[in-house]
């Protein structure tokens, strides 16, 4: 690295894609620098975000970019709203995938819908509606137990339809996987 | 001429990608001077794909009766055509000027997709998931939207066991005014294109006949506008029109 | 909200908390202030942070807080998920007619192409590069943010001619609106 502010600009990067706390030590194996230097330039961003939005919050160890205490509130309204305000129509469809279909990958979520749902299945994530099998190698979606509960069921194939539905959109996929990469 | 391209690709691009490959490989401006020189090129590769029976085949015909339609007006100034006629060969105009602009667009486009992306935070701050359902929730509404899924699936795009109707290729065409022309020494075009109920053939026969007329096999004479045009032979002996 | 700057802020609070594109609408409806406020704002902000290793992503609907493309080979490393970054020309060619020509309706992208593209737009779809505006009566496409990042602009109109291209089609359409509007 040859400029400090490069090497800054990285570290900026680095902390923003992790979004978790990020140890010195990883950010010097990343950008191959020193430790110390590493935890150098963290204390020098950090004055850099001074007044703003976002904030670098450091100890000894690790750095991690957060939100200002300033607009805290508003954060956790934020939140709040989000647990609460109605679910869209592609939130619901996806749901309703998921129920009849889980455990299900997202690309075979993304396929059977024809869009992306990436945002729809955070929004589901968070409300604790669905859940992720991280153990797989390609993470699994499934629906949660409160959620079945909440449904007043006992079993998924208590759903009306339920093997035939299963059966219909398994055929969907095996017959059109193949020109799925178009 | 050559069609040196791969039948495959261009099929799946299309048919104004492979006409304004042909504009652009000759250098010319859009405009029907260069539409109907490049007609035959398109043409030919019209066949290709007849012969390897794709099915998208049904999209490139379509821009060639247009093709044909602006050919035939090249080489008989006095075609009229009816205001549906000209509107479409001023939409093939247009539609290959867009797709130039875009095309040449495209190129930036490529250049800087996926080379340095931006990233997006990767982890979201784990919060306490309190399960928080709404009462839009329900087994009935479930199964609405699982049905609503089950309705939007595309259909299976399966090749068409039988073509909408079977068209003439032009080679067969060229091939069947020889013979006509050959057996009564005179027809009139009125009578060739009685055998053909479809426009699309009888464009494909009108324009078999003006070719003939430029190759200098057979004399073309129409009287006057919407009058039938009559053909002849020029020499005794024609040569077969092969490929 | 009392200052600008409290407001700019909050924005910035936002986008680090949410991690994805956040709408005007959703911004403007958190803070109680205009949408063309909060579109505004963004702008603002984005200008702040040219330089650095985090940057703002916009469009006319939405923005996200991103890392700069400036440092996208370090990044890219971080990433397990391998980027699919391969367009087939046929997704080339209608991703760039949506692109310079968006929001566009699918008749007009079968138009241009003389082919169906019913099935490469799905996989665009699919792919998050571009989405359908169902609120329209014909549903029309336009590319997404996820596009925007892809390229490593911030905007669109930082693309090479952006605004003469788009007008030179606009301007042709309009010359043969006759014609067009089928």
């Amino acid at each position: 690295m040859e400029h400090n502010t490069d090497t800054k600009k990285y570290i900026e990067s680095i902390l923003l894609f992790k979004g978790q706390p990020v140890s010195y030590k990883e950010i010097s194996s990343i950008l191959e620098i020193d430790k110390d230097e590493a935890k150098k330039f963290v204390a020098e961003l950090a004055q850099e975000y001074v007044g703003k939005g976002i904030t670098i919050t450091f100890n000894d160890i690790e750095a991690e970019l957060v939100t200002t205490t300033e607009t805290a509130e508003v954060i956790s309204k934020l939140q709040k709203q989000e647990l609460e305000t109605e679910l869209s129509n592609a939130s619901l469809e996806t749901l309703s995938i998921i129920l009849y279909m889980g455990p299900i990958a997202r690309s075979m979520i993304d396929f059977i819908r024809g869009v992306n749902s990436q945002f729809t299945l955070r929004s589901l994530l968070v409300r604790g509606l669905v859940e992720r099998d991280q153990n797989s190698k390609t993470p699994m979606y499934n629906v949660t137990l409160d959620t079945i509960k909440f449904l007043g069921l006992n079993k998924l194939d208590e759903l009306p339809n339920f093997k035939e539905i299963k059966h219909e959109l398994a055929q969907f996929i095996k017959e059109n996987s193949n020109n799925a990469n178009q | 001429m050559s069609t040196d391209f791969s039948v495959s690709t261009k099929v799946f691009e299309g048919p104004l990608s492979l006409l304004l490959d042909l504009i652009e490989k000759r250098k010319l401006l859009i405009n029907e001077i260069s539409l109907s020189q490049v007609t035959n090129d398109f043409l030919e590769f019209v066949s290709i794909l007849e012969q390897k029976d794709l099915y998208k085949i049904t999209d490139f015909l379509s821009i060639a009766s247009t093709l044909i339609l602006i050919k035939s007006k090249s080489l008989l100034p006095q075609l009229d055509l009816n205001p549906e006629e000209t509107t479409e060969i001023e939409d093939l105009e247009l539609r290959l000027k867009l797709l130039q602009i875009i095309r040449r667009a495209s190129k930036d486009v490529k250049d800087l997709f996926g080379k340095k992306p931006q990233f997006s935070r990767l982890h979201i701050k784990k919060q306490i998931i309190t399960f928080s359902p709404t009462q839009q929730i329900d087994v009935l509404k479930m199964k609405w939207f699982i049905d609503q899924v089950l309705h939007h699936l595309p259909k299976t795009e399966k090749k068409p066991e039988k073509r909408v109707t079977k068209t003439i290729s032009l080679e067969e065409m060229m091939n069947k005014v020889i013979n006509r022309v050959r057996q009564n020494m005179t027809i009139s075009f009125k009578t060739l294109s009685k055998e053909h109920k479809e426009k699309k053939n009888v464009i494909i026969s009108f324009l078999a006949i003006l070719e003939l007329v430029k190759l200098g096999n057979v004399d073309a004479n129409q009287h006057s506008t919407f009058e039938d045009i009559l053909v002849e032979t020029k020499e005794p002996s024609i040569p077969s029109y092969g490929a």
